[in-house]
């Protein structure tokens, strides 16, 4: 049985610039991956490589066993690899019900064009996701009314309506203040648990990385420089050194 | 759905009342309503976040066809007219669609404008076919298999087009609040989101175009009948750019929306023909550029204000 | 054979007209829709200038003066008031500029109506000046044979040398490469902008002012010019110099084959190969296509 | 929304305010006669439109001065054609049924006098078609209302070709350069098949429609160069043959061809010098302000001389055919009354009066043909050459063709009768200096 995320050979070079280096990886079901990395390692371009947003130079991806090189990420979305990003991607015109329900009317084969939204959408669903992330009483704000934080919230939340089996969350809690992180972090893991979605997710803060991870993974310049259980990788002296820099 | 209840009383009491009191104003609120359809078909682009100068070309379509056909059968009826162009023209906007659907912003309005300016000229070219500048006149034909006079017909007409403007206000309002509707929306603040839930823009973006096409051939199949004649000046940009004007007009906010902005336009230009006639363009061109400062989201966008006030719920 | 010469001169104006344009929207990011009455007004002043400094008069120079003087003078006004207005909307919907400035060419339409009157225009002392010359038993105007596209050789030239080696000129094209950056490098986006507008309106209304010699100024000329400026700039790629040189070429030949070979096709010409291009190359000819973006 | 309504209702009462300021509808003699004037007063057709517009306030001015039509004050709405067909018809409607105007001149464009003509006829208001060209405006229509005071495009090209054929008799090639536009096209219809009647062995080397508004007509010279027609004809006006004159005649052309400019006596005194010697020119109509017959005649003579104190030049066809239109009007009414045993006429009498009316108006008598209402207008043709008098070219070897040698007869299709033409028509018509 493969496993559910698994790359071979993935390379990405703009000119002489490599940002990823031939990276062969592998996710299984039901994990919780942190990456962690300086800026400008290849975390995200990693991530973009996957969900279908940069096709690559060379190697390939396969997703629960079928290769989704290069495939539009509306295509992969649809085999079920959901992301969330670093600078929240919400419907600014809408709000926060309505996201919602538009993600969860996403995995119907088309959209009904004639019977309203808020009628063809699955309500329960949204409600209980809705409870999940605690955006239950601001439901009918604007979106742009929002929090970062709860942005935050609202896309990864977005992510979950299509019930996906596996969640790349960009730096879930970049942005978020620090006394709220853990906060967030709680509602997410929750949500993750409770709709048994296997998790990928960049993360800068240590104890976050400690708490929440099952296994971690650490950039270097394209590549993946430690890969194992969170205090191993963490106390790998590479990683301490060019990774968290203590 | 109170605001569409609303503002379809609204605009039947007022362009009834006004055709009752005043017959010789029954032409100017056929054109009005006629350019409010074609402005409908505007918004919904606008909701997508595109603009379209190049749409007149479907009014235009519309417009000959029916022309080309009530002169070639006469005896076929105003409705069968109406309903061949309008098919017409949703048809060129499915295979047209196909096409501008890749192009975004300033691309797809310029491409809209280059297509509209090519049917444009050879319209006045192709002179044996098309009458050239004079265009193509249109005989009165029966309704319903009813012989009109001109006075009756207009009548007729008048109801006709107010009719038809009330079902698409209901129609294309729903279409808004749909699922389909609300997506298209989406697209213009987040079209990578959707993307990334699984949605085709594209898609999206093409049902709305053929949407709009659709309405903008109402539009002219009914201008063409009212005018008894069609000219290439139907296809012409600056008419594009009228009706742009008017759903800017009106603001995105609501479908009823063009059909207000129409009305307004409509009888700002009748002004400035009377009053100021010889500057009408400028006072157009004046209130345009006031309206953008004052209501960038249009009339309607006044509306949407106080719907945000009331708290999101629609 | 002989198309190719017809072709040059009204490529040479169409080239000035959507330089401009594209100059313009480079920077700025706006389509200038009023672009067209910049060209209308720029042959209207050059005309007025060339009665006014006497007509009939036998001087080169003078009538050159009058030419470049008039499309300056328009340059600057028309350029800031329009600048000026566009200020009022910075940071608005893209769309919503562009209708601002559909606004002011309305507007625009009816003033240069009101100053000039609807009697056709026109003041051609330079032309008979220069002088004609025949080419295999044809006649030609030295105006238009050499001058016309002579003097928008020379402006693209000079455009390109500003933009190179002048410091102003670097900083334009900074601006237009990264907005944001160049105004954290601390270059003064809003001078730049000015600038730009400026320099763009001067090429408009240059065109117009070139123009006027051969053509007779009546109202409406402007909506015309701006649409067919419009084809070439989408076909070149927004912002492209060198592409808006290479397409109006294109279109003016085009253009005078058809008058040979099948008139019916003439006007239809330009826009044809505006969709033609646009379908094969979205970002029109002259740009890099981007990476895919989803 | 109710602002939104308050808004709308605002401006509609705005709106009935002002428009319902018309007179109220008055059978017996009203207190005044609203008259509806359709003209150009924006777009490129202004060149005509405006002079037309400046003749008709220095005649009503005069006539309302001398207490108007039997005491009755003639008051003129004026109508911009330029705002596009679909407005003008509102507009149009408007004048007529809430103003109330009784009479209509309409219009300079014959796209509009065909759109406009069944309405008028509809609306049962008298429509004088002014000055528009096209000859389907009446023919093949039964109108009672629709009358014109003027000639048609088929007086005007069958008198055209006579011109050329005795100005340059024996040419064998002729090509033409018209605004694509109906007149462009439908004026080169009618001159071609009466040439083909009349001259059988020429030969047409191009058949040029450069757009409507064109700036540039270098390659149609270029083009016409390589050719070298002994005749280049072109139907074109205002700013489009002033182009075209200007980029020819800077490149030679003229020394190649002969040109025949049928509209030319309308940009005579604008082209000034650039316009070389020995062009044919046409006037449609016997318009021209030097009009042998007519430079003395005082009402023309005086006309002329308050035209040029006002506007500063010199009247051109367009002026013309407005005096003329008024002129039909207060001839019809004066006509009318005196059927009418003093009583003011109801429309159908004035509509009647009309019919078989004979006035004149600047120049030569217009008679209005009883059968369709069509008006036979003699033309006149000459030749530009310098003369120390004006800064601009004049006419010689002018000649007058009668308009009823050269019109289709009521009832008539025009393409059958012009295959119906002979040669022999031309010895019907000579040079005014060689009559008598």
């Amino acid at each position: 049985m493969s496993s559910l995320l698994q790359t071979r050979g993935l390379t990405l070079a703009f000119g002489g610039l490599v940002v990823a280096n031939g990276i062969d990886f592998n996710l299984e079901e039901g994990e919780r991956l942190a990456v962690i990395g300086q800026n400008g390692a290849g975390k995200t371009t990693f991530i973009n490589i996957c969900t279908g947003l940069i096709r690559p130079t060379a190697g390939q991806v396969s997703f629960a066993g079928t290769d989704i090189t290069g495939r539009s990420p509306r295509h992969i979305v649809r085999q079920g690899m959901a992301r969330s990003f670093q600078l929240p991607q919400l419907f600014l015109d809408h709000s926060v019900r309505q996201c919602l329900e538009l993600a969860g009317m996403a995995r119907q084969p088309r959209l009904p064009f004639w019977r309203p939204l808020r009628r063809s959408a699955d309500g329960a669903a949204v409600d209980r996701v809705l409870e999940l992330v605690s955006l239950a009483e601001r439901q009918h704000e604007p979106v742009s009314n929002l929090p970062e934080g709860q942005r935050k919230l609202l896309d990864v939340a977005m992510s979950l309506m299509l019930q996906p089996r596996l969640l790349i969350m960009d730096e879930p809690t970049s942005g978020v203040s620090s006394e709220e992180k853990h906060g967030v972090m709680e509602i997410l893991m929750r949500a993750l648990d409770e709709q048994k979605v296997t998790a990928i997710f960049v993360e800068h803060d240590v104890d976050i990385v400690r708490r929440y991870a099952t296994r971690v993974a650490a950039w270097i310049s394209g590549g993946i420089a430690a890969d194992g259980k969170p205090d191993a990788v963490l106390a790998d002296p590479t990683v301490q050194r060019q990774v968290l820099g203590v | 759905m109170r605001y569409t209840i609303y503002g379809a009383v609204a605009l039947s009491v007022v362009v009834l009342g006004l055709a009752a009191a005043f017959p010789w104003l029954k032409l100017p609120l056929i054109l009005a309503l006629c350019y409010g359809l074609a402005a409908l078909g505007i918004v919904v682009l606008l909701r997508a976040g595109q603009i379209s100068f190049g749409h007149a070309m479907y009014a235009c379509i519309a417009g000959y066809v029916v022309a080309y056909l009530s002169q070639r059968f006469p005896h076929l009826d105003g409705f069968a007219l109406i309903g061949l162009g309008t098919l017409a023209s949703l048809v060129a906007g499915m295979l047209i669609g196909a096409f501008v659907v890749r192009y975004r912003e300033i691309f797809f309005g310029m491409l809209n404008l280059a297509l509209s300016m090519v049917l444009f000229t050879l319209l006045g070219k192709f002179y044996a076919y098309t009458g050239g500048t004079d265009g193509l006149r249109v005989g009165r034909p029966t309704l319903l298999g009813v012989e009109l006079a001109r006075n009756g017909f207009e009548t007729a007409l008048l109801v006709l087009v107010l009719v038809c403007s009330l079902l698409v206000i209901w129609g294309v309002q729903r279409y808004f609040r749909s699922s389909a509707g609300e997506a298209l929306m989406a697209m213009k603040s987040n079209e990578m989101r959707l993307e990334y839930l699984g949605i085709s823009a594209k898609k999206l973006l093409w049902q709305g175009y053929v949407l709009s096409a659709g309405l903008c051939g109402l539009s002219g199949a009914l201008f063409g009948l009212s005018q008894g004649l069609v000219t290439p000046e139907m296809g012409y940009w600056l008419r594009s750019g009228e009706f742009v004007f008017i759903a800017i007009l009106g603001g995105s906010g609501h479908a009823v929306g063009a059909f207000v902005g129409a009305l307004l336009y409509e009888f700002l230009k009748m002004y400035a023909a009377v009053l100021v006639s010889g500057a009408w363009q400028l006072l157009l061109g004046a209130t345009l550029i006031v309206i953008i400062y004052f209501l960038p989201s249009g009339l309607t966008g006044l509306l949407r204000k106080r719907r945000a006030a009331l708290g999101g719920e629609q | 054979m002989l198309a190719l010469l017809d072709g040059v001169s009204y490529a040479g104006l169409l080239f000035l007209v959507a330089l401009g344009l594209t100059f313009i929207f480079g920077v700025v990011r706006i389509l200038n829709v009023a672009h067209g009455s910049l060209y209308a007004c720029g042959g209207y002043a050059a005309a007025t200038l060339g009665l006014w400094m006497g007509q009939g008069g036998d001087s080169l120079a003078l009538s050159l003066g009058a030419l470049l003087g008039g499309a300056l003078l328009v340059g600057i006004v028309l350029g800031t008031v329009l600048m000026l207005l566009l200020r009022q909307f910075q940071d608005r919907d893209p769309i919503l500029q562009l209708l601002v400035t559909f606004g002011a060419f309305m507007i625009f339409e009816d003033l240069q109506r009101m100053i000039w009157g609807t009697q056709p225009y026109f003041v051609s002392d330079v032309v008979n000046q220069m002088g004609t010359s025949e080419l295999l038993g044809v006649v030609y105007m030295n105006y238009q044979l050499l001058f016309v596209p002579g003097a928008a050789v020379a402006v693209y030239l000079l455009l390109q040398w500003f933009l190179r080696r002048t410091l102003m000129g670097r900083q334009i094209v900074a601006v237009t490469h990264d907005r944001e950056v160049a105004t954290a490098m601390g270059i003064n986006a809003k001078r730049v902008a000015y600038l730009t507008f400026v320099v763009g309106a001067m090429l408009g209304s240059l065109g117009g002012a070139l123009a006027s010699p051969t053509t007779s100024l009546v109202p409406g000329i402007g909506a015309d010019m701006i649409v067919l400026s419009f084809a070439v700039v989408a076909s070149a790629g927004l912002g492209q110099i060198s592409g808006a040189l290479i397409v109006a070429l294109m279109i003016g030949l085009a253009r005078s084959f058809c008058v040979y070979l099948m008139p019916e096709m003439e006007v239809v010409m330009p826009y044809v190969i505006m969709v033609l291009v646009l379908l094969m190359r979205p970002q029109g000819l002259f740009t890099v296509a981007q990476a895919r973006r989803i | 929304m109710f602002k939104r309504t308050a808004m709308t209702a605002g401006l509609f009462a705005f709106t009935l305010a002002s428009l319902a300021s018309g007179p109220a509808f008055a059978e017996a003699k009203p207190a005044s006669l609203p008259v509806g004037i359709t003209t150009f007063m924006s777009g490129p057709a202004s060149v005509f439109g405006m002079p037309a517009k400046e003749a008709a306030q220095i005649y009503l001015d005069e006539l309302n001065a001398a207490g108007g039509i039997d005491g009755v004050k003639v008051d003129p709405i004026y109508i911009d054609e330029g705002v596009g067909g679909d407005r003008l018809l509102s507009e149009y409607r408007r004048v007529v049924q809430e103003q109330g105007a009784k009479v209509m001149l309409a219009s300079i464009s014959s796209g509009n006098c065909n759109t406009l003509a069944p309405v008028a006829e509809d609306l049962k208001v008298v429509n004088i078609l002014w000055d528009c060209g096209t000859e389907k405006a009446i023919e093949g229509h039964q109108y009672q209302y629709i009358v014109r005071s003027q000639a048609n495009a088929v007086t005007e090209m069958v008198a055209s070709v006579l011109y050329l054929l005795k100005m340059k008799p024996d040419f064998k090639t002729i090509a033409v350069v018209n605004q694509d536009y109906a007149w462009g096209r439908d004026s080169w219809d009618i001159f071609q098949s009466t040439l083909k009647a009349l001259k059988p062995d020429v030969q047409v080397v191009a058949e040029l429609f450069p757009k409507f508004g064109a700036s540039d007509f270098s390659a149609e010279v270029s083009r016409l160069q390589v050719l070298r027609p002994d005749v280049v004809l072109s139907t074109s006006w205002g700013g489009d043959l002033d182009t075209f004159v200007r980029q020819a005649s800077q490149r030679g052309l003229f020394k190649t061809s002969r040109f025949f400019l049928a509209l030319g006596e309308s940009s005579l005194e604008r082209l000034g010098s650039s316009l070389p010697d020995g062009v044919l020119i046409g006037a449609r109509g016997d318009h021209y302000f030097l009009e042998p017959r007519y430079v003395n005649d005082p009402k023309h003579k005086a006309f002329v001389e308050k035209y040029k104190a006002k506007t500063g030049v010199y009247p051109i066809y367009s002026v013309y055919h407005m005096m003329q239109a008024l002129d039909a009007m207060t001839a019809a009414y004066k006509k009318a009354i005196a059927a009418n045993g003093g009583q003011w006429p109801d429309e159908e009498q004035l509509a009647k009066a009309f019919r078989g009316l004979e006035f004149r108006g600047l120049t030569s008598p217009v008679t209005i043909r009883p059968e369709d209402g069509q008006g036979l207008e003699d033309q006149l043709f000459g030749t530009t050459t310098t003369s120390p008098d004006y800064k601009f070219k004049v006419l010689k070897d002018i000649m007058i063709v009668p308009a009823l040698l050269v019109t289709t007869p009521a009832g008539q299709a025009t393409p059958e009768w012009l295959k119906t033409l002979k040669p022999e028509l031309l010895d019907k018509v000579s040079l005014l200096d060689k009559q008598q």
